[in-house]
């Protein structure tokens, strides 16, 4: 069950086309038929940094990233120097770049390790086609294409719909996939034996972001209003939506700040439209107070909270699991709220449609985590399935009988079985209420009372209850398998792992080893975070020989947060706080220690 | 002051009514803008359950449960966003916000200057009592310089912001001044607000008798006088009248213009559709989305 | 050991003058030898909202309210009907209101009960006098200061100062007096038997808010910059600090909003003075992102969070205890912090010199818990030491010749041990360094790579443990005794009450009490609540019978934090969520129960 | 454009400089700005460790590890307040503040508004590219309106926000307009600036060739023009120059008035103090104010 993978990283200054060449590459790789598993790693800066775009490629899923990789294409020096040790026995180094001379070191470190290092004349080549400097990408792209045997024919499909709308430009762009092509044959570089084989499944999936697959379900859910501001990693999520806005008919409002938008969000789902709002966790310190209102006034609405290493503006554009302790327990007051974590581009789809129904069921606030590596990890989807998708709006009027029906008192009704109250929307011909941030009686009005204190806020804390009971318990994987376990509480397990987020790709792709494989190792995977679930998790971990949590950040947040649940054995922790993600052979490696 | 209301609207007032007291210091002007509003709004036939208003915190937040009608009590500073969205999601609704000058000079002052520039089609009342009526009278940026007041007892260091200047500074498109001694100038000038294309700025000069001793029902009185004969799309006008308090303060409508599309007409994805985004909740196909990354 | 005690309420509307009566007659109890404890209710109403001021006074210190009075004097009649049945058996209700009639069943209560109800002819009174209406509390002040007995020439010496800037007014104030006195000769209205014997201690006390004690305390700590906004119920401190800004030279700012706040306090700071702000629950998620910011640039930096109940607005006036776990996890990132609790008047000063000596020391917020129970309860307090106040500022260098010495680089070193590196000031003959939001190097310099990463995080997070190390346990006081008990870790008790800020008067009070006396009860006092040691709890717990948690919340947020750090076995909980603080009988009555 | 330097600015010049290389794009304003501000203080013979200078975040905000000085690298748009109390605990220390206008006009335009009327002495330099930078180039307020922008591929819905009538609404005490294209030019207006005895407000108009492509440096070279013979304390003037730009745009000091006093100067309880709130930093005995309770 040994995973066969292959992997290319290109390396140079941010804005250099290192994401151009990276996608099309990406694309003509799941287009031939592999899935593809795209990292990109750059500084918070808009030009000059060092940063990286790698491809994974496998004949089978894949989601995560090697440390090393089979090809390195150098797009500058400093990339080649900084990455230069990456690069795999017998694997290959491009670069453009005729000057460079290697140390004696670096020369004998290729010859041990087999790297053959290979120069492209793209300023050369592109002088001669009178072409401009950017076109460099598509011939590095189709020289690399070339090198690893791929199609020709795909490649320039795929660059003519990248430049459909600039027809002049086409041309050139043939040419050079011409030119690219024609060297990669002069020097006879190839590639193709690092490539598992190719399973023609992978070719219709959809390759994307974890921002655009968020970007899709939001749309999906209904959702019509889109109220938000710039911080990195929820940006691509408001380009994403921004840009399709002509198609989807929705509403965009890039907000003044933060708690503009959050508050946005809040007056939209008010209305009774579906509206929601991103942010990364300065932006979302912000929002908190408004997070508060939505408690108290018991409105459904939806945060999604991109998060990356901090504090303050830490390291803007990595990735990190360390704002989980603040989701649940940010905002000043006690209330009831939803905190799920997407992990990957399925979930990052799905759990929007359920986002919104939570909220709406539970008249609550939700609040949806993801992380950098999602948001701008490159994903192999399937098409998703539309077909399930169900808008649940629970206590929702808006038949004109019933609507004839309801007191106003009936709004926040502190009797309401679980906590939840009719609710029905300005507008209705209705009697109307009081939606009221100060403590209030049934209709919204104040009432300071000790009694009506008691009432309303058992009320809205009842809720909790009735969500834990609803959501579904952590998913459960046993090593080998890459499909969720059903039912099999009482598993006696070697081990047993419990993560949550972006994490879920890695372990699983690590429990596909051999080494795990054989072993009975269980995965508890997280999605619902607050209100906790902890059946299943106590009943495994009461039988397992160890328990190990894998967390991206330093305090082991959920292991805190099963602890002042449930209280937990002793536990060990993997973690990582370096705004990396876990990569493949470093879990792999980290888990081995912990097979008994 | 009173003036004769035809049955229809009498019906309406009976309708905005609500059973809690209110609970303001007597000559509180909270009042005279509470009565205003529900007026406004029986004048222009529009039932309770046809309206969102949407009250900011403070001594005028205290509205929001003495009167029927959809209502919002939100956080302090933050009606404006809230109010707007609520609108932009269904066009069919008008919206009042409701905010003091502590909550709209200060604390969400962001909020006040994007609103103008945003031009969103909603009405906002400024509740201007020149204080913090209910954290008990400190100073607000609309406080006069060398009044004492509570947590400032040698008077503000601060200048007082030139209100009206700033929001003439923002392009505004709708622009009046209200007394609260003067209620039927006060419907008038929310009939007309609440009719408006855009973003109706009304700045109601509030008395306090608990904390604003200075500038005081009878100081307002005297000074307040209706505008004549102005002509109210001669922007460089509205704002010299608006500005120039030092005699005499120029109440009534100052400024309107209607040839400003409002921020909703702006969106581009929002041009023909005839349903709002209330009525299009519903799972969307994303199929050709998905298209695009195949 | 029964506390001997009686207890006075004064009710009506607010701004009806009941504060002005409660005031002075707080004053002259104390001045006449007793212990006073003064709480008062009111709603978020400028005027016409029902409130109250009670005053509990005793001859040893009492630091909690009953829920039944000996006098009931009501200033209006929705007061009456409010608090009728708040009358102690043998009571007396007084009021001014010659055309009140009682109904049926309240005369029937009166007499079973032994309640006198007593005329005041206030109106009379002052038209004789020629008096304006105001100066009715100074009449109802006399006559009920006569009926206990009281000293004439106290009451005019206090009502003296109260006026002695209004010259004018003054003879008419004593006039008024006289004829208080006057008229409860007449009705020869007796109450001294209630009270205790007077013990001349306490004649020398302050007699001040909790607000007032901080306000002290901060100006002690050698703070020179406030900046603040208004919010209930941190504003008493505002209006304190702001009202004595010409004697003590403090600089104020009443910032636009809480964020300017924060930001203003952590620029003060930064810059080498000592500055504070303070606020509530709403204010303090405004101001959650600065302190992260506070974080990560490792300035010290102290945030005062006055706690209502939330969510949202929620009622502004009362009291809660709802934001502990806030204070602990709010802020995006992880980040070494320090949360600490005041109690009492005692302790909301003598923290602030250490509030910012922690947060100079460890180069980290503090936050400072108080409530709104604390803020305007009124306690009778002992001088305070001023001569054990140190100043202590850590690593702080200010002399010429080792600032000569420093490098950039040792301003964020990660090496530093504890974590904890130097620190000089701007504008000091020395290298210069960057304060950096983004993770740094150590002079400041933005570093992104991993490495530096790791350590700068752990260099922070090491602080967390040496401020667990150095922050003293939570006091143990044993029921019968009100002073705290040093060491004596293995007690086994009977009872262990674990609890924190301001309940710890409560308690106290009700331990003296004979039947907990003779039972050996421990009272576990949480004032440093993170980082939270957990050795002593941990050693009480596992030899008491039973454990008890009171807390003024839902979730039994100190419970969970201890759970979350050390897991406690099953715990019982004595929860108040309804804005009130624990009255007295309802806390004696409700640990009966859990008395072994 | 390169002026000699005399040798003892040439040596602070030197003393400024950092290791850190530079990472703006080539061709941004940021490069400018940065050096008119190390010259600036080296010009007025302002060592590092003489200054305090607090940067917001952005690209310009990249500056505050590439210059030596005492430096703060804030929040975003909270770069004012933080300056202003650093500035009022120390008075003997010059304070220089820098922002975009993403951070000036969005998140932190109340900080702005208000440390405009609070006069504060400090300098704020506007780094006034037109947009979002370090976010990959979406709308800020002053972004013109019909521009397509990332997250905005239609262009903003708002108005654009007239920057300079807006600052002169709060009636500052000095306002100046630089290009990121005269370094000469943006040392003078710092310099000016930094000695200015309240808060000075500092428009630099920055290239961002890699996302504003309307406001570029050629057609900002083409229309700014330094202003002659203008009178700096006529305030009506000097704002009818700040806020017409459809021909020329004005650049210099447009308006300055040394006679208002600053925050600090207004403060009743620091009237006559030597010391700055850093040195009063001991126990302060409270046993007066104590005997106020007995
Ligand atoms: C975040 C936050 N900060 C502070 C407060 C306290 N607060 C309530 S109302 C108010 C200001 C009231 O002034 P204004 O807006 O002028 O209204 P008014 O009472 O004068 O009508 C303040 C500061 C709050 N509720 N929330
Ligand atoms: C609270 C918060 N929101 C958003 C961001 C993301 N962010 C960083 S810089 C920036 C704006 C940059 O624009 P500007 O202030 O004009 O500076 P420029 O990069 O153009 O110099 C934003 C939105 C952040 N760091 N913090
Ligand atoms: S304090 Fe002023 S604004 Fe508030 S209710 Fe009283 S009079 Fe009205
Ligand atoms: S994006 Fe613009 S402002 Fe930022 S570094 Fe590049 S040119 Fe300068
Ligand atoms: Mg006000
Ligand atoms: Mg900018």
């Amino acid at each position: 069950m040994y995973m066969s993978r292959a992997s290319l990283k290109i390396v140079g200054a941010s804005g250099q086309g290192l994401i151009s060449i990276g996608e099309i590459l990406a694309k003509a790789f799941k287009r031939s038929g592999y899935c593809v598993f795209g990292y990109r790693e750059y500084n918070s800066l808009i030009k000059g940094g060092h940063g990286s775009y790698q491809i994974d490629v496998s004949d089978s899923l894949i989601q995560s990233s090697e440390e090393t990789v089979d090809v390195l294409l150098c797009l500058n020096h400093h990339g080649f120097e900084y990455n230069l040790h990456d690069v795999k026995d017998g694997g290959l180094i491009l670069h453009d770049t005729a000057t460079w001379k290697f140390s004696k070191e670096d020369l004998a470190m290729f010859k041990k390790k087999k790297i053959a290092v290979q120069f492209l004349p793209i300023e050369d080549i592109l002088k001669k086609l009178k072409a401009k400097p950017i076109l460099g990408n598509v011939l590095f792209s189709s020289f690399v294409w070339a090198a690893f045997g791929g199609d020709i024919k795909l490649l320039k499909l795929l660059v003519g719909e990248r430049f459909a709308k600039k027809k002049d430009l086409l041309d050139l762009n043939m040419r050079c996939i011409d030119e690219g092509f024609a060297y990669q044959k002069e020097t006879g570089c190839h590639l193709a034996s690092a490539l598992p084989k190719a399973d023609k499944k992978w070719k219709d999936h959809l390759l994307l972001t974890g921002s655009q697959a968020m970007g899709m379900g939001i749309v999906h859910a209904g959702c019509r209003l889109y109220a938000g501001y710039p911080m990195t990693p929820s940006s691509p999520l408001l380009s994403y939506i921004a840009e399709v806005q002509n198609e989807t008919g929705m509403a965009i409002k890039q907000a003044e700040d933060e708690i503009t938008a959050a508050q946005m969000m809040s007056g939209g789902n008010f209305m009774g439209t579906r509206a929601i709002t991103a942010t990364s966790g300065g932006g979302f310190d912000l929002m908190s107070e408004t997070l508060s209102l939505d408690g108290m006034i018991e409105n459904p609405s939806v945060y999604v909270l991109a998060q990356r290493p901090g504090p303050a503006t830490g390291l803007p554009t990595w990735t990190a699991q360390g704002d989980l302790l603040m989701a649940v327990n940010t905002s000043h007051g006690e209330f009831a709220r939803c905190v799920m974590s997407a992990s990957d581009s399925e979930d990052a789809f799905h759990l929007m449609p359920e986002a919104f129904n939570i909220a709406e069921e539970f008249q609550t606030p939700v609040i949806v985590l993801t992380d950098k590596h999602i948001a701008e990890g490159i994903y192999t989807q399937k098409l998703y399935d539309q077909k399930k998708t169900k808008i649940r709006r629970g206590k929702l009027i808006v038949k004109a009988e019933e609507l004839k029906k309801v007191k106003s008192s009936d709004r926040f009704d502190p009797t309401a079985k679980d906590g939840i109250s009719k609710r029905w929307l300005p507008g209705a011909k209705a009697a109307t209420y009081n939606a009221q941030a100060d403590e209030h009686s049934p209709d919204g009005s104040v009432d300071e009372s000790a009694h009506n204190a008691v009432l309303q806020m058992e009320k809205r804390m009842r809720k909790m209850d009735a969500m834990k009971q609803a959501l579904p318990e952590p998913e459960l994987f046993i090593s080998g398998q890459r499909s969720e376990v059903r039912g099999q509480k009482d598993q006696a397990l070697d081990l047993l792992i419990v993560s949550w987020g972006s994490n879920k790709g890695v372990i699983l792709d690590v429990l596909q080893e051999s080494s795990f494989a054989k072993k009975k190792i269980g995965y508890l995977h997280y999605t619902y975070m607050w209100p906790l679930k902890t059946e299943r998790f106590e009943a495994l971990s009461k039988k397992a020989k160890h328990v190990v949590f894998i967390e991206c950040n330093y305090q082991a947040q959920l292991l805190q947060l099963l602890r002042m649940q449930c209280g937990t054995k002793e536990n060990k922790v993997l973690l990582k706080y370096d705004g990396r993600p876990f990569f493949y052979h470093e879990l792999k490696e980290a888990l081995m220690k912990h097979l008994p | 002051m009173s003036i004769p209301l035809d049955t229809k609207t009498a019906a309406l007032m009976k309708e905005y009514h609500s059973e809690n007291k209110c609970t303001w210091c007597d000559g509180c002007g909270d009042y005279g803008i509470w009565t205003a509003t529900k007026r406004a709004l029986s004048e222009l036939n529009i039932a309770p359950h046809e309206v969102l208003l949407c009250y900011d915190i403070g001594c005028h937040g205290n509205t929001s449960d003495k009167l029927m009608g959809y209502r919002f009590h939100g956080l302090h500073g933050r009606v404006l966003p809230f109010a707007a969205a609520a609108k932009l999601s269904n066009m069919k609704l008008p919206v009042m916000a409701f905010g003091g000058d502590g909550a709209s000079f200060s604390e969400g002052v962001g909020h006040l200057v994007h609103a103008i520039r945003s031009n969103y089609p909603i009405v906002f009342v400024l509740h201007n009592n020149g204080n913090y009526g209910l954290t008990t009278g400190q100073a607000s940026s609309l406080t006069w310089q060398g009044k004492k007041m509570n947590a400032s007892p040698n008077g503000i260091p601060e200048h007082t912001l030139p209100s009206m200047d700033f929001v003439f500074s923002l392009e505004p498109t709708f622009v009046a001044r209200g007394f609260t001694g003067d209620i039927p100038q006060m419907v008038e000038i929310l009939k007309a607000a609440i009719s408006h294309r855009g973003f109706a700025f009304v700045d109601m000069l509030q008395a306090c008798p608990t904390y604003n001793y200075f500038a005081t029902h009878d100081y307002l009185l005297e000074r307040c006088t209706h505008v004549q004969n102005h002509d109210t799309s001669d922007f460089k006008k509205a704002r010299e009248l608006a500005v120039d308090t030092s005699q005499k303060i120029a109440t009534g409508i100052l400024y309107q213009n209607e040839d400003v599309p409002n921020f909703y007409e702006r969106l581009i994805p929002r041009q023909d559709k005839k349903t709002t985004l209330v009525d299009e909740v519903k799972v969307q196909d994303v199929s050709h989305l998905m298209q695009q990354f195949v």
